[in-house]
């Protein structure tokens, strides 16, 4: 039998499988649901619902002001908290053209970083329990737990800290805050090759994500995939290094491009982020320079009248934020360009003819965040 | 050669005595069937329960986690209290399920792994039946309960059911051709079907040892093979958490969720029983050589412990499996098969049959 | 114990799942609705049968299933005897050996073991 | 790169009706609705500026009217353009659908209908969002809901 | 011939990774050590939130039971999820004027959502995080808190 009597023999060639992936689905992150078109085993398309936790965060905003508004960010992309916070504070600072203290600048970026360190720790256990390999949860939240608690320490919360304030941050750090981030530099460099000698080496796992979900550069670019999973498609997007803001600039690291566009390239540039991360908070954490933690401000806070767009580089992509004013204390039209938007709706591109496991691999691989999504 | 001091056939042998003495010979038949069954459903219970209990502890340490702690010192109870909560639950009927397959499908594997249970030897004289097929019987019977899973899956009409079954089906008709090939090797060795003989035949060094290196290629196979054919991660891949929520069991509740649960651990048990007793000697003491003074030790320790110590060692290799991968593909998972483990066992084969050939066994 | 007491064995088996059952049905809550009833889709209304022709791969696989486990059980006595016969039987094995590989090498080129 | 400039000219030439605004943070091009779809196609295959990378799209409720936004970027040369067109007739606001040319913006146009209420031509697949049909555009600056939106 | 070489170093290439990924699995099982698990309505006593911890709301109140709130109203503007409410009196001081004082300060545990504003902007540093975190009550009513304690007085500068 060739292959193509194998396929005249096929019986139920044209029977079609509907199958609802989501919303209470283990492998889909929250309440995103997949409306997937099975043949056999083989995903013919998928349509993506969501919308399950839509909060319009965007008509909220032209209600709040903008110190109120920094802390409903959080809530988009909760895994990036701090990414988001500051991405507001960005567009305030730019419109009001407000000189922030360099110390302010070195310690936005320290914890960006953290806090992208963060969101990759818990991509990588999620990801590996998405393969399958459910002991990677448990070391990935257990190491997580050291950058959370620097966290708590300083901010007093640890998953949603509102700590930056348009013009600098709320309080000063911790003053322990530098001793553990460094204590913690040295565990998590120690820790990351067992990462990858329990997964990313694994013969089950290349054989899982390699050539799996292939995302051209062309896709990538077309459908607006940003963050680590354009660049493992070699779609250079950081916009660490195109615009860079807080002290980016004043750092040496590279920006991780993968070229291969398949799952386990998107797998590698967040595996060589954490270490990259680790060496821009080990060049930063040293020189933090003294001064005040907060611009003068004043303490209503009005945009003059105009439009303003600033982007930042959150742990999943790129977050733009675009505001109206019209001079109010409350925002005329804020939007939020959110990473996973982009990402999430590539899947069907990437996906089609895969199999069911490989869509998890796929949809793991894509890091998504639901509310991030919804907003 | 072994003591006898622990010769459980002299037990039951005084049993039978006594109960002959008692009464007529056709009700010492019957009694002695009463008590073997209250004795095999008593320790078919327990063992799962403690198994349950043992793969949460492993992979708690694993996991650098306690593991449960609460119901009782250490947890020890807690499995009691969750067989309680199962009873508790309410078994619902699934709008247009088949219901009689999906009640048949809970007994189809309880009743499989109860029938693989009565042929192992557990200790010395401790064997329900001791077939001269032994092995044979094993494999045939456990292999039969995925009649029960594809059944399970295909009635409860749920298309996460579906998937999980027929993957199931797929991966057990793969892995039963390496499990029969990988013990066949030490048949060829041992010259025999019957387990009892088997295991006698390890008096002087188990067959991992004495087998060389085609012995341990064809353990590897055995253990690799066995996990597959007992859905156990990392081949997973019927009940598939992250894809197919539950697979093949998504739509049981309480007590018959249960009893897939309870299968899959007990087909754990007997897929190690029978490595222990193939490969690792059985209720055989370890034995070195002529170090006279330290196989007298070991020969104090009774055969009940070493098949027990043993069997858990190899459920503990297959925990710590499926505690450490991520699961495969389902291609993937056919291509393990018929493109390595087939090929290898067949050469393996080969191998044996040429050692034995030479005699270059002990 | 005889071989037939097997059937002892399947009786405790069937008491054990029948009498668990039973015993379930009766102590537990019983609160049936029409949606828990459904069946699972992640809490989507299921559309379309569940019971659908499947693809063919699962049966491709059955089919060669077949033919290597029956040859499996030719295979087993052979075991049992091979010490005993010595060189006859390892020949003959060899060559039976080459037909079933080469079985196995005909479905692997013919690529009927590629999952589709 | 091209400066803002430089980017003026070509835009210039290649739209004559664009106008651009003064003062601005980005280069914003205000184009009538029915030239949008063309200045896109021309900006994006045009090899002076490649506009081959769409990071937004949204519209804004200026009571009068409806405003378009895009924000496109090249990913070659890193320029960024903010390309606008308003929509005088809010009852029946229609616009040419750019997913042809960059696919993720199906997306944006999906949730700009489901929020606003503004159609597409060509679009491949307008169906609502977030939002249950009938739901309203709740972006818009009428927009009512006494039940879930507490005025301040 | 090669083809067979490449099978088997995949074979024990893979084979090796696997070992790879087993070594940390067992490593971890043989070092209880390593468990990090918080032993946690066990180890309440031992359990320390760090000084900034977000816990609630709290007005700390002096040993004369006198606060530092003159209810002006900054942290239930700043608010923004309507968590705050300010109840105002008026009575005389000691100079025979007016004076603002607050009658009770609600505070909503249920809509908070620990973003800080009201502490911050206190301009009397009348407010504070407490370091209680276990909330959890059977009735949504409990979590509506009166930070002032009955009976309270606002505190004066010494001038």
């Amino acid at each position: 039998m060739s292959e193509e009597i194998i396929k005249d023999v096929i019986i139920g060639e044209n029977e079609e499988y509907i199958v609802n992936m989501g919303p209470q689905h283990p492998s889909t992150h929250g309440v995103l649901r997949l409306e997937v078109c099975l043949k056999g085993e083989t995903v013919k398309y998928l349509i993506p619902h969501i919308g399950y936790i839509h909060r319009g965060i965007e008509k909220m905003t032209e209600a709040l002001t903008y110190p109120q508004i920094i802390h409903l960010t959080d809530r988009m992309d909760y895994l990036s908290a701090h990414i988001n916070n500051e991405a507001v504070c960005l567009v305030v600072e730019d419109a009001m053209q407000i000189e922030v203290p360099e110390r302010v600048k070195y310690i936005r970026t320290i914890l960006d970083e953290l806090n992208r360190l963060a969101s990759h720790q818990l991509w990588w256990s999620a990801f590996g329990m998405d393969l399958g390999a459910l002991t990677t949860f448990f070391y990935g939240l257990r190491d997580r737990e050291y950058i959370l608690d620097i966290f708590e320490e300083s901010f007093g919360s640890r998953l949603l800290h509102s700590f930056v304030m348009p013009g600098g941050l709320m309080h000063d750090i911790h003053p322990n805050f530098q001793k553990r981030t460094k204590e913690f530099i040295t565990y998590f460099r120690k820790k990351l090759p067992e990462y990858d000698q329990l997964l990313t080496g694994n013969v089950i796992f290349h054989n899982r994500s390699k050539g799996i979900g292939y995302m051209s550069k062309e896709t990538a670019i077309g459908y607006g995939v940003t963050g680590p999973s354009g660049r493992g498609s070699g779609f250079s997007c950081d916009i660490r290094k195109i615009a860079p803001y807080g002290a980016y600039d004043k750092v040496q690291f590279n920006e991780i491009l993968e070229t291969e566009g398949d799952t386990f390239a998107r797998y590698q540039v967040r595996m060589r982020e954490m270490w990259e991360s680790l060496n821009i908070i080990e060049q930063l954490i040293d020189n933090i320079p003294e001064g005040d933690y907060t611009a003068k401000m004043k303490p209503i806070i009005k945009l003059p009248a105009g439009e303003y767009f600033r982007r930042v580089e959150t742990a999943r992509g790129e977050l733009a934020v675009y505001v109206v004013s019209d001079g109010n204390k409350s925002p005329y039209r804020m939007r939020f360009r959110t990473p996973n938007f982009s990402n999430l709706f590539v899947m069907n591109e990437i996906a089609k003819g895969c199999k069911i496991a490989d869509l998890i691999a796929i949809s793991g691989s894509l890091d998504l965040v639901i509310p991030d999504i919804d907003r | 050669m072994t003591s006898n001091i622990y010769d459980f056939s002299t037990l039951t042998g005084q049993i039978h005595t006594w109960l002959s003495g008692l009464m007529s010979p056709g009700w010492v038949t019957f009694t002695e069937f009463v008590l073997v069954g209250l004795v095999f459903l008593l320790a078919y219970a327990l063992l799962g329960l403690f198994l349950v209990y043992a793969e949460r502890k492993v992979c708690a340490f694993m996991q650098n986690r306690v593991g449960p702690n609460r119901v009782g010192k250490w947890g020890i109870i807690q499995t009691i209290a969750d067989l309680i909560k199962l009873l508790l639950k309410e078994l619902i009927p699934i709008r247009k399920s088949d219901p009689f397959l999906f009640n048949l499908a809970p007994f189809i594997v309880i009743i499989c792994s109860f029938l693989a249970m009565a042929a192992i030897p557990y200790a010395k004289g401790l064997q329900a039946i001791d077939f001269n097929i032994g092995v044979f019987y094993v494999m045939a019977v456990s292999s039969l309960s995925v009649v029960g899973i594809l059944l399970a899956g295909w009635s409860s009409n749920s298309k996460y059911s579906l998937i999980g079954a027929m993957r199931s089906g797929a991966q057990i008709v793969s892995y039963e051709l390496s499990v029969g090939l990988s013990l066949l090797s030490i048949i060829v060795f041992a010259g025999t079907m019957q387990l009892s003989g088997i295991v006698e035949s390890q008096a002087n060094g188990w067959w991992i040892f004495k087998g060389h290196i085609p012995a341990v290629i064809s353990f590897i196979i055995f253990l690799i093979a066995s996990t597959a054919e007992i859905n156990r991660g990392p081949f997973d891949l019927a009940e598939a958490e992250s894809e197919l929520t539950a697979g093949f069991h998504t739509e049981y509740s309480g007590i018959k969720f249960a009893f897939f649960f309870l299968a899959e651990y007990m087909n754990m048990f007997i897929v190690s029983a029978i490595a222990a007793t193939v490969f690792l000697g059985g209720w055989m003491p370890l034995h070195i050589g002529n170090w006279e003074g330290f196989n007298q030790i070991m020969d104090y320790i009774p055969s009940i412990i070493w098949f027990i110590g043993k069997t858990f060692f190899v459920i503990w290799v297959i925990m710590w499996f499926k505690w450490t991968f991520p699961r495969l593909r389902i291609d993937q998972l056919l291509t393990l098969e018929w493109k390595y483990l087939l090929p290898i066992s067949l050469f393996n084969i080969i191998l044996i049959a040429f050692i034995v050939l030479m005699g270059w066994h002990f | 114990m005889e071989s037939e007491s097997l059937i002892l064995f399947f009786i405790i088996a069937v008491i054990l799942v029948g009498g668990a059952i039973i015993f379930a049905t009766l102590i537990a809550p019983s609160s049936l609705n029409p949606v828990k009833s459904e069946p699972y889709e992640c809490g989507i209304e299921s559309e379309g049968p569940a019971w659908i022709q499947f693809n063919v791969g699962y049966y491709l696989f059955a089919i060669i299933y077949l033919v290597f486990d029956v040859e499996t059980v030719f295979l087993f006595p052979w075991g049992v005897v091979m010490k005993a016969i010595g060189i006859r039987a390892f020949i003959e094995i060899i060559i039976f050996f080459f037909i079933l590989g080469l079985g196995l090498l005909y479905a692997w080129k013919k690529r009927a073991l590629k999952w589709v | 790169m091209l400066n803002r400039e430089e980017l003026k000219k070509i835009i210039g030439s290649l739209e004559p009706d664009a106008t651009f605004s003064e003062g601005t943070q980005l280069l914003e091009v205000t184009v009538p609705a029915e030239k949008l779809y063309a200045l896109a196609e021309k900006l994006k295959s045009d090899s002076r500026t490649t506009f081959d990378y769409m990071i937004n799209h949204t519209a804004i409720d200026f009571v009068k009217n409806f405003t378009v936004v895009y924000h496109l970027e090249s990913t070659e040369m890193r320029h960024l353009v903010v390309l606008k067109s308003i929509l005088e007739d809010k009852d029946n606001a229609k616009v040419d659908s750019l997913s042809a040319l960059y696919p993720a913006v199906e997306y944006f146009e999906r949730e700009v209908f489901d929020l606003f209420g503004i159609q597409y031509n060509n679009h491949p697949y307008l169906k609502r969002f977030f939002m249950e049909d009938g739901a309203g555009f709740p972006l818009r600056k009428d927009y009512r809901d006494e039940v879930n939106i507490i005025e301040r | 011939m090669n083809s067979i070489a490449k099978y088997l170093s995949e074979l024990f290439k893979g084979v090796s990774t696997l070992w790879a990924g087993m070594r940390i699995t067992g490593k971890y099982f043989f070092s209880p050590g390593a468990i990090v698990t918080q032993q946690y309505p066990e180890n309440r006593k031992t359990l320390k939130m760090t000084d900034r911890f977000k816990g609630e709301v709290i007005m700390p109140h002096d040993e004369n039971n006198q606060h530092a709130c003159t209810g002006c109203g900054i942290c239930e503007m700043n608010c923004p999820n309507g968590s705050i409410e300010i109840i105002t009196d008026r009575v005389p001081n000691a100079e025979g004027k007016m004076e603002r004082v607050i009658d009770k300060h609600i505070y909503h545990l249920s809509m908070c959502t620990f973003c800080g504003l009201c502490v911050k902007t206190c301009p009397s540093d009348a407010l504070a995080f407490g370091q209680k975190f276990e909330h959890a009550v059977f009735d949504r009513n409990k979590l509506t808190k009166v930070l002032n304690q009955p009976g309270s007085k606002l505190r004066k500068e010494a001038k």
